[in-house]
């Protein structure tokens, strides 16, 4: 159905702050005075359209929120279309509030956070740059656009890791995060080639089907094939969301200023996957290896985040690692398929509050610290940043799943989702899931009583204060959806607004207050809880790391994901490389010196007769019309 | 298969009768490496005159063949034509005089730009 | 003689002179090597226009004389121009680009 | 030329004259028109007029080439052969004319510039000699430059459109030795140029010798040398397949030379790093956008019987062009030899839409010759901006912190650079997307696999230069950027066409289409 009013101009929600980041980038040193508030203005601008398509879209019976907005056509070659193609739907309303609403409020603090900067035009000009991405990312109604914003927000995100392009460990950390993605970024780009070449068509309304009823031509789909997609999809997701095996660049990623982590490794970009996931349910739910991949993926991720939360220092990485922990629920979640794919969205929504409101107030902490992450030389900083230390314990009550707060209402719905599946791989998920939550309670309440509990560990000349108000602001408002957004999400009909986007699940979940699982997960985190208080709060923290057990070492050393990808991807992509430009430039003429120094002093006049460049390209000229000659010959015979 | 036989032969006979030369001049000749080997005329004769204080190579030579080749090729196309002129009629006169015309136009620049003055 | 027996010289001097190519350093004796390979085509040419009985492969033969003139003229120049920088026509000289 | 001369062969009676289409093959006529009276004009003009002459005249060639070429576009009537069946003026033909014209006519803006001064003043005179500290104070210019690039590109408008062999080596020929010459003109650095022009000329007419002795057996073949004879003779599946194999061979080695396919691309680097940077934008540029049509022709016409026979060996030639390119440009230091290298990685891409043998694949293949054409000579032409006290500033390290000192030039390279990257809403990713999907219809996917992880590896060294320019910080005495009126004219049309292929290619995708509606004459 064609979009009507508001909705016809949702080119505006991309178009607005892409025009901020072009006249900050543009306009240079003479946009600076105003160049943050410009910033800010573009971001509000496009929740104020958000908001209005959303008030225009409840307008709609619910069978009538679908709609499209075809801009031009993209590329046109013989049988295949792609248009420019806009998306409004319940499913993607969800994220452009989202987007544009913490957006908003992170551009916001971003004045306050990079006052002392003096790139802070170019930060918001590339902040602008992602929001426009990432909207374009959920907005896009075929898979190309999609991978548009895919490729946008991965470039938004490389630009403002390595934002602080002086500290070389930020730009080496940028260089990862790239080289990561760009695997992902394979798995995606095979994933839409295939489609491609198995549907003709990669528009949302082909492959998808326009309802519920999933009943495009990916509905059709022989199991092999859904499977290959499903799976190089999820290699994608795996990329952008850091999931394993690609997690390694979220945390390196932290080298990047605060709000950047917060607006993009962990309310926004890194649930790209997730929604990858559940805007392609009608593939994957052709499959059940597939969802099953997905699954294990997620609790695998969610286990392994929480324990190397455990064991980091730096603020700033115990709560990436919990970020890369809470996406692997939301994986977890949607590959559950149709019972799931509601709390998978809802908890990132809820997540994209507390966890943006988590960061921020680490950022708060940090600025008012003299900028340091560590924090064995923080302890008892809540008496002098009130604000911060309220805002951050919601947000924490709500992360470890505190009755009645957000946390609360979508992880344990996804706790019991998993449970829910049938046969003794629901039992395993659901277990996990529930241990992840235990974990949780323990790293983050680590997190907290190291931050703002116990003694003082900071050094002579570092002053504690609050931060200013442009900061608190958005920390307040943050605080606000960590408590509320969960449940009004879970009690207010989210499931309902989401099912013309992904379907009815088989059986009909209501919410209950008390559950078994939801019994059993606040039990742990009472224990979860109870042991880091024990460790970290009864007892004085030592300034210095200690030795810590295998697994401590084992996590600050991000279980080793570093030393596995080394290994396995960048030694044998070096050693390829440097093999080739050896084979280029000396190849020939190494192997004809190497045999002439092996045959030793009467290879004089060899070596004479072998070592011009000009003439070893010559020589490979003969050897590959020989290659030639030799296949053609080959080939006819056969 | 069959086929390829002759084929295969033949490229075996040429690469030995090359690489046999090759090597046979390299078994059989005398191996004295030296200066000259590397002088432009590659001829065991030092070019004469010697080059004034062994400074500036007597590219004159170079030029007046240079330009001898571009004349001398062009009787390749008045030849055939010579043979047939009176058959191939009006055309084939007025294709003549363009080409000999365009050839013109490469001695007008030789000669305008000092290219035939010796010194 | 068959033509065929002319097809093998062809293929003879035209290897010669790729191996030439390959293993002789000054640049000009390189060239002349070039030189034989075109003049090994047209050896080629004239003989398969005798088998087919007719008459383009000689006149190929005559383009492909042009050609190699008009190359050599190119040839010679370029090579003469880079003698007098560096002093020598060697072709291993000139490897100030690589890699 | 069959038909007169058989008729020479009959005893007696007038050789009927042949009967020539000027009208069709104006553009050619033209460019080499104006290139002999360029030569005359550096025979008759005095010294201090001949640059103010001779880039007019130029110029008025090669747009008057482009605009008769349109014209001919225009009348429809684009599928006929002309002078005697020795070229063939069709769709693909005009299409890849006005292509080869319109960059010419960019790259004629750099090499008519005079601020950046990228020719020798004379360059038979010895560098660091008297005579060419005399030439250059005097402020002589060499002005036989543009005779040379009319020439050349004479012949790369004969080398797309040459409907049998003989007329495909002269105008490969008539295309190559003005370049040879070029390339070694450079006013600095002379002699990495001199290295340049004699590698480039060296292995230039080794394959061109390959080339020919390819042409010599497939005449023994087919007993002709037309593309449709030979087609014909194949289809009949008569004769020595010996010699139409090795014909074959030895063809394509002359072909794949001049596009830089792996592994005859080890002249590219070499050449286009050495040459005067104008130069190897049209070198890049137009002579690619050449090979390739004569590639196209080749393959599609005389060929395409024996897709079986020859596609094996292609596929591999494809698959290592791209992959070797991309993998060996990661390490380049060298920005010129880096883009050598993306211009092998693309010849790459740009041979799996020639595997592809249908409609699509050649209309994929001219659009994205056009798109890559564009790209290429905008960024040589932002490459010739980036200058140091000794000329241009090459080496990747000087251009550190580039984004600082020059935001605009450095942004616009980096576009250029996302574009040959494949980065979505650039003309370098439709071209990619519909070559690829070209492939993948002709049940080439496995190329199209290969090519994906290449373009993931290639955009990493594209990436890595962005990176130095924006991330690191600038050195002191860095270079500085001089944009003259004519480069910086020669990187907005460079840009301008990237940017309009990439967002709205529909028109020139149509386009290209519509040149391939009908495939190629015979």
């Amino acid at each position: 159905m064609k979009a009507e009013g508001i909705q016809a101009a949702s080119w505006l929600l991309v178009a607005l702050p892409l025009a901020g980041a072009a006249i900050l980038l543009i306009g240079g040193k003479r946009t600076d005075k105003w160049g943050h508030l410009l910033g800010v203005a573009m971001s509000v601008a496009s929740f104020g359209v958000g908001a209005a398509m959303f008030v225009q879209m409840l307008g709609y019976g619910a069978e009538e929120r679908r709609r499209t907005v075809h801009l031009w056509d993209f590329i046109d070659v013989g049988s295949f279309t792609v248009g420019m193609d806009l998306l409004v739907d319940p499913l993607s309303i969800s994220f452009v509030l989202l987007i544009t609403g913490v957006g908003s409020l992170i551009h916001i603090y971003s004045i306050g956070y990079m006052s002392h900067d003096p790139d802070r035009r170019r930060f918001f000009a590339y902040l602008n740059l992602f929001v426009a991405a990432m909207l374009l990312l959920v907005l896009g109604g075929n898979y190309l656009i999609l991978f548009l914003g895919w490729e946008g927000v991965g470039l938004a995100s490389y630009l403002l890791i390595g934002f602080w392009q002086h500290k070389p460990t930020a730009a080496t950390a940028a260089k990862k995060a790239f080289v990561v993605n760009r695997v992902g970024d394979i798995g995606l780009v095979l994933a839409i080639s295939l489609m491609f070449a198995t549907f003709g068509s990669i528009g949302f309304d082909q492959v998808l089907g326009e309802g519920a009823e999933h009943a495009g031509l990916a509905s059709q789909l022989s199991t092999g094939t859904a499977t290959a997609i499903g799976l190089l999809l999820l290699l994608g997701a795996c990329g952008k969301s850091a999931q394993l095996p690609l997690q390694s660049w979220l945390l390196d990623a932290m080298e990047g200023p605060t709000p950047v982590s917060a607006l993009i490794h962990a309310a926004t970009m890194v649930t790209a996957g997730v929604y990858l996931i559940v805007r392609s349910a009608p593939i994957f739910e052709m499959s059940d290896t597939a969802q099953l991949v997905v699954t294990i993926v997620g609790a695998a991720t969610l286990l392994a985040g929480a324990i190397i939360g455990c064991g980091k220092d730096d603020i700033k990485k115990a709560l990436a690692g919990s970020t890369m922990s809470q996406i692997g629920y939301m994986h977890l979640a949607a590959g559950l398929g149709r019972t799931g794919y509601v709390f998978a969205i809802a908890h990132l929504i809820a997540h994209g509050f507390f966890k943006a409101g988590l960061f921020l107030g680490a950022g708060s902490v940090m600025h008012g610290m003299n900028d340091d992450v560590n924090m064995r030389r923080f302890g008892g900083v809540r008496g002098f940043m009130m604000i911060t230390y309220a805002t951050f314990g919601l947000g924490y009550l709500a992360i470890i799943g505190f009755p009645f707060l957000s946390g609360w209402f979508t992880k344990d719905g996804i706790i019991e989702a998993a449970y829910a599946k049938e046969g003794t791989s629901g039992i395993i998920l659901g277990s996990c899931a529930l241990i992840g939550a235990g974990i949780t309670a323990y790293y983050m309440s680590r997190v907290m009583f190291m931050t703002f509990f116990g003694e003082k560990r900071w050094a002579d000349d570092v002053h504690p204060h609050e931060s200013p108000k442009v900061m608190t602001v958005p920390l307040m408002v943050l605080a606000i959806g960590s408590v509320f957004a969960g449940g009004f999400l879970v009690l207010g009909g989210f499931a309902e607004f989401l099912e013309p986007v992904v379907g009815k699940p088989e059986h009909e979940h209501h919410f209950a207050w008390l559950t078994a699982p939801g019994a059993a997960t606040f039990v742990l985190m009472l224990i979860g809880a109870g042991i880091a208080w024990r460790q970290y709060g009864a007892r004085p923290v030592p300034r210095e790391q200690p030795a810590g057990s295998f697994l401590t070492v084992a996590a600050r050393k991000d279980l080793y994901g570093d030393a596995l990808n080394e290994s396995l991807l960048m030694r044998p992509g070096q050693w390829l490389t440097r093999l080739a430009v050896w084979f280029d430039g000396r190849g020939v003429d190494g192997a004809v010196n190497g045999v002439a120094a092996g045959i030793g002093g009467t290879s004089g006049r060899i070596r004479r007769i072998q070592t011009g460049f000009a003439r070893s390209y010559a020589l490979s000229m003969v050897f590959g019309a020989a290659v030639i000659v030799a296949a053609l010959l080959v080939v006819n015979v056969a | 298969m069959d086929l390829y036989v002759p084929i295969i032969v033949l490229g075996v006979l040429a690469f030995a009768f090359a690489a046999g030369s090759v090597a046979m001049a390299a078994v059989t000749g005398p191996k004295r490496w030296n200066r000259a080997k590397l002088e432009a005329y590659e001829c065991g004769i030092e070019p004469t005159p010697q080059p004034v204080g062994g400074g500036r190579f007597p590219i004159k030579y170079y030029l007046t063949a240079m330009l001898f080749i571009v004349f001398d090729i062009e009787i390749i196309f008045l030849y055939p034509w010579a043979v047939a002129f009176d058959r191939l009629g009006i055309f084939g006169l007025v294709e003549m005089v363009l080409f000999i015309l365009t050839v013109l136009v490469a001695y007008a620049y030789i000669w305008r730009r000092g290219g035939l003055e010796w010194d | 003689m068959s033509p065929g027996h002319y097809l093998a010289l062809s293929a003879i001097l035209f290897t010669i002179g790729a191996l030439g190519v390959l293993v002789r350093r000054n640049a000009i004796v390189v060239f002349m090597c070039i030189e034989l390979m075109l003049n090994a085509t047209n050896l080629a040419f004239v003989s398969f226009s005798r088998m087919h009985g007719n008459l383009d492969g000689q006149i190929i033969a005559f383009f492909v004389m042009v050609v190699a003139a008009a190359e050599v003229v190119v040839g010679l120049a370029i090579i003469m121009t880079i003698f007098r920088t560096r002093r020598s026509s060697s072709v291993d000289d000139v490897n100030l680009l690589k890699y | 030329m069959t038909s007169h001369v058989s008729a020479a062969l009959a005893p007696g009676g007038d050789i009927p004259a042949p009967h020539i289409e000027y009208g069709q093959i104006m553009p050619i006529l033209l460019v080499l028109g104006v290139a002999v009276a360029g030569v005359l004009v550096e025979a008759f003009v005095g010294r201090t007029w001949r640059y103010t002459v001779q880039v007019p005249l130029a110029f008025l060639g090669l747009a008057g080439g482009f605009a008769w070429t349109i014209v001919l576009g225009l009348r429809d009537e684009t599928h006929a052969v002309a002078a005697e069946g020795a070229l063939g003026v069709d769709g693909p033909t005009l299409f890849l004319q006005g292509t080869i014209l319109i960059l010419a006519l960019v790259s004629l803006l750099l090499i008519a510039d005079r601020g950046t001064g990228s020719f020798a003043a004379q360059a038979a005179a010895l560098p660091g000699s008297e005579a060419e500290q005399r030439t250059t104070a005097a402020g002589i210019i060499q002005t036989e430059v543009f005779p040379l690039l009319m020439f050349a590109v004479g012949g790369m408008l004969i080398f797309p459109a040459s409907n049998d062999l003989l007329t495909m080596f002269v105008g490969l020929e008539v295309m190559s030795l003005p370049l040879y010459l070029l390339c070694g003109l450079a006013r600095r650095r002379r002699l990495l140029s001199q290295e340049a022009a004699v590698k480039y000329f060296l292995l230039g007419s080794f394959s061109s010798a390959f080339f020919l002795y390819g042409i010599a057996l497939l005449y023994g073949y087919a007993g002709s040398v037309k593309l449709g004879d030979i087609a014909a003779e194949a289809g009949r599946d008569a004769g020595s397949e010996t010699l139409l194999l090795g014909g074959i061979a030895l063809l394509a080695l002359g072909l794949l030379f001049k596009l830089g396919a792996v592994p005859f691309h080890m002249w590219k680097p070499d050449v286009y790093q050495g040459a005067p940077t104008p130069i190897t934008a049209l070198m890049a540029s137009c002579t690619l956008v050449s090979a390739f049509g004569a590639m196209l022709r080749v393959f599609f016409v005389a060929f395409e019987n024996l897709t079986w026979e020859w596609r094996p060996a292609m596929w591999g030639v494809s698959i290592i062009t791209m992959i070797a390119g991309a993998v060996i440009a990661i390490t380049q230091t060298d920005i010129k030899r880096m883009l050598a290298y993306s211009s092998i990685a693309h010849a790459g891409f740009l041979l799996t839409g020639v595997i592809a043998t249908s409609r699509e694949g050649l209309s994929s293949t001219l659009f994205y010759l056009a798109a890559y054409g564009f790209t290429t000579v905008g960024a040589f032409a932002v490459v010739t901006t980036v200058r140091d006290a000794g000329g241009e500033a090459g080496h990747l390290s000087r251009w550190a912190g580039l984004g600082k000192r020059s935001p605009l030039i450095a942004g616009v390279f980096a576009f250029f650079l996302l574009a040959f990257a494949g980065i979505p809403l650039t003309s370098g990713f439709t071209g990619k997307f519909a070559v690829f999907k070209a492939a993948v219809e002709a049940d080439a996917t496995p190329l199209v696999v290969v090519g994906v992880i290449s373009s993931a590896i290639a955009a990493f060294f594209y990436v890595r230069v962005i990176v130095v320019m924006f991330f690191s910080e600038p050195e002191a005495d860095g270079p500085t950027v001089v944009v003259s009126p004519a480069t910086a004219a020669a990187v907005v049309l460079g840009l301008a066409a990237t940017v309009v292929l990439g967002v709205l290619p529909q028109p020139v995708l149509d386009l290209a289409g519509h040149a391939a509606t009908q495939m190629f004459v015979r």
